[in-house]
C-alpha cells in the first residue's frame, strides 16, 4: 500500500514545482474568488482543478507531485482565505478510506466516492472492530451474504468514532465462513444512512461517549460499493491499518508539551502539595517523559535522513504507559481535590480532551491509551517478533475454517 | 539451593514472633462473611451498584436498614452494654471486605467504623456519646465523621469549623458551629455529623444534620459509589462530645481504625476485580484461544494474586492489632493501608486492561472498581504518606 | 509422597507419648555415656534404639510416633551433651534421600542406606538438573543402559550441592529415549566413589563455588541400586522434590531478620549516604519484607488451624524479588564503597553466606534466588494454572518418544 | 483513537524542536564504530576479557596501543594542533558504546574522556597540559583523573589531598602533594594522574605515576574488568595544570563530559546483553521449544528493547550537547546517565534471569555484564542524583 502512494516522483524540480503550483492557485482564485463562491462549490472546483491533495493523480483531486508540495498549495489557499474542507471533521476518511480507495477501488468507486470525501461533503467512518474481535480483528463475525449484485449484510461493529455523523463506512464483513479466517473475508463501502444501519453512542468510562456501537440489520451493499476482490478483504484492511500507523508518527512535542507539563506546572504552582515521595516520582516521570519526547524527535531525524529504523514500535507503548502513570501521579498529588470529578454527564466529544478536563479525567481516559489502536500486548507482541525475531505464538486458528474456531 | 530463610536469630526472635496476633479467619468470622455476602450478591449486584450511581439517592438506604438491622453490621463494635455485639476489628474488616467486593453503597465506614470509633473513647463519660453509639449500633440512625476523606491518620487537619455565640435562648449544653469542612464521607445519608471544631476548649461535636444552619452538598466524586459531600454550618446548634486533648485523640483513633478498615476494603475489592477478571479471560476467546491462555496474561495475574496474599497479611494483621489495642497498631495500619492501596490500583488497572475494550465500557463493572481502587488509595491517606509514618515509628530516619 | 509419610498418628496420647521418650532417652544415656562412648557408635545404637526420627517406622530409626515429639528427643539428648549427627551437613540425604527410601526403596536399601545416611556416616547429593535440563527437568539426558544386573550410566549432571564430599547420590537418569519423557526415567542411588564419577566445582558470579558439576562416564550402578520400578523415575523425583518443597517453609523470620535487616541498620549507622530518594526505596522495600515477613507467618498459622491454603506457591517469588532488590538498594546506599567488592577468590562454601559477606556478594548472589529451586518464570506458571486456574501452556512434548523432541 | 500526540503548541514550539540537535549516527561515526568494533571482536572477546580480569595486569596495554594509535581513540577530543583528531563527543560516544559492549579493558574512559576532559579547558594557558594533551591523543601516555570514581558531576567532594612543603632543590612550579584518593578509575595503567589538591589556590596538578611518593593499591572491584585503584601521594612531585576556580571547573566539566560518555557506554553494553541473551533464548529449548516462544519471555526482552530505544536517545541527546557545547547539557547529561544506568541495569539482570543457570556461573560473560552495569550505575553519579540534579535544571522544586 505504502508502494501504491501516488506521487512518489514528480516531473519537475520541487522548486519549480512549487511556483508553478501557486501560478495554478492564482489562477483558480481569479477563477472562483473565494468571498463569492459557495464554499462546497468552491471545494468542488479545486479538487477539479487538481489542488485538493496534489500527490492524488490527475482527474482525482490532483496532479501525482510529491506530497511534499502540499503545504504549497495549502498554504496559498489559506493566505486567499478560502473555504476549507475540514480535514478534522472527516480524519478518518482523509487518512484511511481515501488511499485505500484509490489503491482498490475502482475507476468508478475513485470518481464517485474521492470527491465528496475530499470536499467534506461526506464523511467516512470505519466498521471493522466488533465486541467478538478485538486484538484478533480477522476473527470477526459480521456476515456479508450475496444476493445477486448485492449482498445482504448483518453483524454488530463497535469503537466506531464519527458514526453518528458520517454518510459512508468502511466494512470488513465475512463472506465465506468455510475459509480460514484471514481468506473469508470482503471489504466494503456501506451508506450509513441505508435501512438497518443503527448507531448507538458507546459510553466509556470517562461517562461521555467519543465512539458508537453500529448494529447492521439486513443491510444491503451494491456489489459495486465492494472495494476489492471477493476474498481479499484482509489484504486490503492491512493496508487501511497501515495507513493508520504512518498518520500516528507525524507529530511532534515540544519539551513539556504533553501530559508531563500538566503535571509539572501543578507541581510548580502548588507547595504545599509536595512531598518527598511525589517528588522523586515526578523526577523520575519527567525524565522518561523527556526522553521519549527525544526518541520520538530521533525518530523523526532517522526518517528524515533515509534511516528508518524499528524504533516507532516502542514509541506507543511508551506513551501509553507514561500518560498512564503521570496522570495516576496527578490525581495522587492533588489529594482531596484528587476525589473530586468534574462531571460524569453523558457527551459525545469529537475526541480524547487531555487538556480541557481535569486530573480525574486524564486519568480514566489514559487507561485506553493501552487498549485503543493496538494494545500494548499485541504491540509487544509486534516487536518481540517482528524486530527481534523471536518465534511466533503456537498458532492453532490460521488453517481451519472459520466456523470450526472456539470462540 | 536456598530457600526462603537461612536467617532465624534463635530463640528470642521467634518467642516474639510467637506473639503476633491471629491472622486467619475464625469461624465466627466466616460465617459472619458469609451472611454479608449472602446478602450482598441478593442486593447489590453490579448493575445495581451502577443504576444507584446515577439515582437521586446514591445511597442505598434499604439495603443499609438490612445489613445493620438484620445482619448485624452497625453494632459490631459497639459495646454489649449499649446493645451493640461487642465484637471487634476483626469482624468489622470482614463486613469491610465484602463491601469492597460489592462496592455496596452503604455508610458502612463512615458510620459503623469512622463515626463510631470516634465516639467509643467518649462512651465512659459523654451521655451523649453513649446515646448515639447505641442509636448507630441498632441501625436507627446513622453518622459521619466530618473529616476530608483525604485525611491520613497521623495528621489530621486544624479544625475549619468554629464555635460561634448562639442566641440568648439556646438550652444549657448547647454550642453553636460555623465553617465548613469539604469532601465528607458517608456525609449524604447521615442523621448526624460529628464534626471537630475550634474554640476554647476544642472539641468534638456532634450536630444533627436535618436541622436549620446545616447544608450538605453533594459533590461529584472520582468514586461514583461512594459520593463525597461539602458541609457548611451556620450557626448549626451541636453538643460537645468531648473537649481539648480528648477530641483529637478520639479522631486520630478513629482516622486510623479507618484506615485499617479501608484496607481491608481494598482487599475485598481486589479479590473480587481479579476474580471477574479470571472468569473473563478464561472465556474471551482471541486467536482461537482463551487470552487467559497467553502466558504474559498468566503471569501478570500471577503477580496479581500474589500480591493479593501480601495484602491480605497486612490486612489481616492490622485488624488483629486493631481489634487488641496491640502497641503495633500505627505500624500494622500504616503497612495495611500502603499495601492493600497499592494491590487495589493495581487490580482495577489491570481488570480494565485485561477486559480490553469492554472494560472501558460504562456499561461493564471494571471503571466502577477502578474508581474505588484509585479514591480509595488517597482516602485516609495516601501510601506515601503512611509510608512515610513507617520512617518514624520503626526508627529508618529520612535524611 | 506426603501421605506416604509415617507417623501420622501415635499410639499414646502426646503427654504421654513425650514423657516415655524421656524416659527412654534416659535409659539409653544410662546405657551408653556420651562422653565414654565413640560418637560414631553412639548415634549408630540411638538409631537401632529407635531414638533417631521418631516419625521413621520401627527398626529404621524410629517408633512410628507423630513428627511432633522428635523435638523431645532431640531435646533430651542435647541436654545430655550427646554427639549430633550433623543434619547440617548432610541436609539432601535427610530431607530428600531418606523420605524417598522410605516410600519407594525395598527393605534392603532402607535397612542398608538409611542408619548410615542418619548417623551421617555416609553423605547423600542429589543428581538431577543437567546443562540440558533446567526448569525442563525432565527432558534430561543422562543414559542408564541396561547390561544384566547393573546398569551403565553416562551423562552430566550439574548444581549439585556437596557432590565433592557426598557418599552417595540420588540419580534420575533416562533409561527408554523411545519412550515420552516423563516415562522413559529411572531413579537409583550411585555411589559417588565408584569409578567413572568425576565431580568439579562449578564456579559461579560470586566468585566461590556451591555447586559441582557431575561427570558420569560408564559408571556401573547395580540394579539392586535402582529405587522403584524402571520408567517410575519421574514420579519418584517428583515425590523427593515435594519433600524439597515442604521443608523450604519451615522457618521463621523476627521482623528486619532478614536482609532487610542490614540494609535498614546500614541507613541506621549512616546518615551521610542518606538521600530523599534512598529513603523512598528504603521505606517501600521495608514494607514489603515486613508484609511478606507477615504473609509467612499467617501462612503458618493457618497450616496449625488445618486450613492449608495455596498461599505459599507465592512465597518463593516474593523472597526472590526482595532479596533482590534489597541487595541492590544496599549496594547504591554504599556508593564508593559498592564499588569495592571483597574477595573473588575460588572457595567451596558450604551454601550462600547472605550475612557474613558484604553487600557486593549479597547481590550478585540474590540473582540467583529467582532461578534456584524453581524459576520464577515456573513459579508464576504453577500459580497462573494451579491456583488460577487458567489454560496450561501449549505443550507438544508430552506425547512424542524423547528422542524426537527438538532440543 | 488517540495516537501518541494531541498536543503540538504551535509554531514556537515546533520552532523549538527544530533546534534539537541531530541525535542520528553519522556516516563518519558508524565508520568509526566498525572500525573499534573490528579491532575489539578481535581483540577483546568475552573469554579473554573474563581471562584479563584473573591477570596480574587487568588492563590490556597491548589491546590499548591499538585502539589508541592505529584506530585513534585516544585522541578524538584533542585538537588537531595538538595532534589529535579534532573530533567531539559525538565519535567519543561512539568508541564509549563499543567499548562498553565488549566491556574492554582499556582506559579509554578515564584517559580519552575524563584526563583528556580535564585538561581541554587549560589548553590556552597551560603548557603542561598542552603536551600532556598531546601525550595523550597519540597515545604514548595515558592519564587518570584522581577523583573517587562514585562522583557524580554535581557535587564534587572537597580535595583529600595538600599541597605540603617541599625540599630546599625542588625546581620551580614543582609542587608536592600529600594525601590519599580512594576508587580512582583507570588509574591502574596510568602514566600520569590528574589530582585536585588543596592549597593557596587549590588547584589541578599532574602527578607521574612513576616515581617516589606515589602508591597505587589495586582494588577488588565489584566490576572486575575496569579495576579501580586507591591511590596514596607522599610529598609527590607535581606540577600545576589550573588554579583556583579554573581547577574546580574543569573537573566538574570532565565529570559532566565523563558522565555523558559512561551513559554511551551504558548503551552499548545494554544492546550486546540484549543481543546475547536474544541469541540464547532463540537456541535455548526447553518443554520441545525455545524459550523465546514463551510470551512472557517475548514481553520482557520487548520490554527491554524499548527500554534501549529511550536510552539510545537520552545517550545521542547528551553527546549531542556536549558536542555542541548546548546550553542543555547538564540537563541531557543527567536524562542519559539516568536513563542508561538503569537500562544496563535491567538488561544485566535480565541477560543473567533468562540465561538460568548458566548465566550465574563464572564461565559465562552474564556476570561480566552485570557486575559493569551495576558499578557503572553508580559510577559517576547515580540514577537518583542525576534526577535531583534536574530538579533544580528543570524546576521541579523539592518540598
Amino acid at each position: 500500500m505504502l508502494n501504491a502512494e501516488p506521487g512518489a516522483g514528480g516531473a519537475l524540480p520541487e522548486p519549480d514545482a512549487a511556483a508553478e503550483l501557486r501560478r495554478q492557485v492564482a489562477a483558480f482564485l481569479a477563477a472562483h474568488d473565494p468571498a463569492a463562491t459557495d464554499p462546497a462549490e468552491f471545494l468542488r472546483a479545486r479538487f477539479d482543478a487538481g489542488l485538493a491533495w496534489v500527490h492524488y493523480p490527475p482527474g482525482l483531486g490532483g496532479q501525482s507531485l510529491p506530497r511534499t508540495l502540499q503545504k504549497v498549495v495549502d498554504a496559498a489557499f489559506a493566505a486567499a482565505g478560502a473555504p476549507a474542507h475540514r480535514a478534522d471533521r472527516n480524519a478518518i476518511g482523509l487518512g484511511m478510506a481515501a488511499p485505500t480507495i484509490l489503491a482498490y477501488g475502482t475507476d468508478e468507486q475513485k470518481r464517485r466516492w474521492l470527491r465528496p470525501l475530499w470536499t467534506g461533503e461526506e464523511i467516512w467512518c470505519q466498521l471493522f472492530s466488533e465486541p467478538g474481535a478485538g486484538s484478533d480483528l480477522a476473527s470477526l463475525s459480521t456476515r456479508a451474504v450475496r444476493d445477486g449484485d448485492r449482498w445482504i449484510v448483518s453483524g454488530q461493529k463497535v469503537w466506531t468514532s464519527s458514526a453518528h455523523v458520517a454518510d459512508r463506512g468502511i466494512l470488513l464483513a465475512r463472506t465465506d465462513p468455510e475459509q480460514p479466517k484471514h481468506q473469508g473475508l470482503t471489504y466494503f463501502s456501506v451508506n450509513m444512512k441505508a435501512p438497518g444501519v443503527e448507531v448507538r453512542p458507546l459510553r466509556q468510562a470517562t461517562g461521555e461517549a467519543e465512539f458508537n456501537e453500529v448494529f447492521l440489520t439486513d443491510v444491503e451493499v451494491p456489489d459495486a460499493d465492494r472495494i476489492g476482490e471477493v476474498g481479499q478483504g484482509w489484504q486490503v484492511a492491512t493496508a487501511t491499518l497501515m495507513n493508520e500507523r504512518v498518520a500516528l508518527g507525524a507529530f511532534t512535542f515540544p519539551r513539556e508539551g504533553g501530559m508531563i507539563g500538566v503535571a509539572a506546572r501543578r507541581w510548580r504552582e502548588s507547595p504545599q502539595l509536595r512531598t518527598p515521595g511525589l517528588h522523586e516520582r515526578l523526577l523520575r516521570l519527567w525524565a522518561q517523559a523527556e526522553v521519549s519526547r527525544l526518541a520520538g524527535e530521533r525518530l523523526r531525524q532517522q526518517l528524515a535522513a533515509g534511516q528508518p529504523g524499528p524504533e516507532g514500535s516502542g514509541a506507543k507503548i511508551v506513551f501509553a504507559r507514561l500518560n498512564q502513570e503521570i496522570s495516576d501521579f496527578e490525581v495522587e498529588l492533588l489529594g482531596a481535590e484528587g476525589l473530586r470529578y468534574g462531571d460524569w454527564a453523558m457527551r459525545r466529544p469529537e475526541g480524547a480532551d487531555f487538556y480541557g478536563r481535569d486530573a480525574g479525567y486524564r486519568y480514566l481516559r489514559s487507561r485506553a491509551n493501552s487498549i485503543e489502536g493496538g494494545t500494548t500486548e499485541i504491540l509487544k507482541n509486534i516487536v518481540a517478533e517482528r524486530v527481534l525475531g523471536l518465534p511466533p505464538e503456537i498458532r492453532l486458528d490460521k488453517d481451519k475454517p472459520w466456523k470450526d474456531l472456539p470462540r | 539451593m536456598e530457600g526462603p530463610a537461612e536467617v532465624s536469630e534463635g530463640a528470642a526472635a521467634r518467642e516474639r514472633d510467637a506473639r503476633l496476633p491471629d491472622m486467619t479467619y475464625r469461624e465466627e468470622e466466616v460465617q459472619l462473611r458469609a451472611a454479608v455476602r449472602s446478602v450482598l450478591d441478593d442486593r447489590a449486584d453490579w448493575r445495581s451498584v451502577l443504576a444507584r450511581t446515577e439515582a437521586a439517592q446514591t445511597y442505598d438506604t434499604g439495603l443499609w436498614q438490612v445489613l445493620a438491622g438484620q445482619v448485624g453490621c452497625a453494632g459490631l463494635l459497639v459495646p454489649q452494654e449499649l446493645g451493640g455485639a461487642g465484637a471487634s476489628f476483626r469482624e468489622a474488616a470482614v463486613v469491610a471486605e465484602e463491601a469492597g467486593r460489592a462496592l455496596a453503597p452503604v455508610p458502612y465506614l463512615g458510620s459503623a467504623v469512622l463515626a463510631t470509633a470516634a465516639l467509643l473513647p467518649a462512651a465512659g463519660q459523654a451521655p451523649q456519646a453513649r446515646e448515639l453509639l447505641a442509636e448507630l449500633g441498632a441501625g436507627t440512625a446513622t453518622a459521619a465523621l466530618a473529616v476530608p476523606f483525604a485525611t491520613a491518620p497521623g495528621a489530621p487537619p486544624e479544625p475549619t469549623v468554629r464555635i460561634v455565640p448562639g442566641p440568648a435562648g439556646d438550652p444549657a449544653g448547647t454550642y453553636r458551629l460555623s465553617g465548613s469542612v469539604t469532601g465528607v464521607a458517608d456525609a449524604l445519608p447521615a442523621d448526624v455529623l460529628l464534626v471537630p471544631g475550634d474554640g476554647v476548649p476544642a472539641g468534638l461535636f456532634a450536630v444533627r444534620a436535618a436541622q436549620a444552619g446545616v447544608t450538605m452538598t453533594p459533590v461529584t466524586s472520582l468514586d461514583m459509589t461512594r459520593q463525597l459531600a461539602d458541609l457548611t454550618l451556620e450557626a448549626a446548634p451541636a453538643s460537645r462530645i468531648a473537649a481539648g486533648p480528648a477530641a483529637g485523640a478520639a479522631v486520630t483513633a478513629a482516622l486510623r481504625a479507618g484506615a485499617g478498615m479501608l484496607a481491608a476494603e481494598q482487599l475485598g475489592l481486589a479479590e473480587r476485580a481479579l476474580e471477574i477478571t479470571l472468569a473473563y479471560v478464561k472465556q474471551r476467546h482471541q486467536f482461537a484461544r482463551p487470552v487467559g491462555s497467553f502466558q504474559a496474561i498468566k503471569h501478570r495475574l500471577a503477580d496479581l494474586w500474589v500480591a493479593i496474599t501480601q495484602a491480605r497479611a497486612a490486612s489481616r494483621y492490622a485488624a488483629a492489632c486493631l481489634a487488641g489495642q496491640d502497641p503495633d497498631t500505627p505500624v500494622a495500619v500504616a503497612l495495611a493501608k500502603a499495601t492493600c492501596s497499592e494491590v487495589a490500583l493495581l487490580a482495577g488497572q489491570e481488570m480494565v486492561q485485561l477486559h480490553g475494550g469492554i472494560g472501558f465500557t460504562w456499561e461493564h463493572p471494571a471503571h466502577l472498581y477502578l474508581k474505588r481502587a484509585k479514591a480509595t488509595s488517597i482516602a485516609l491517606g495516601t501510601p506515601e504518606r503512611h509510608r512515610a509514618a513507617l520512617a518514624d515509628l520503626v526508627g529508618l530516619p529520612a535524611p
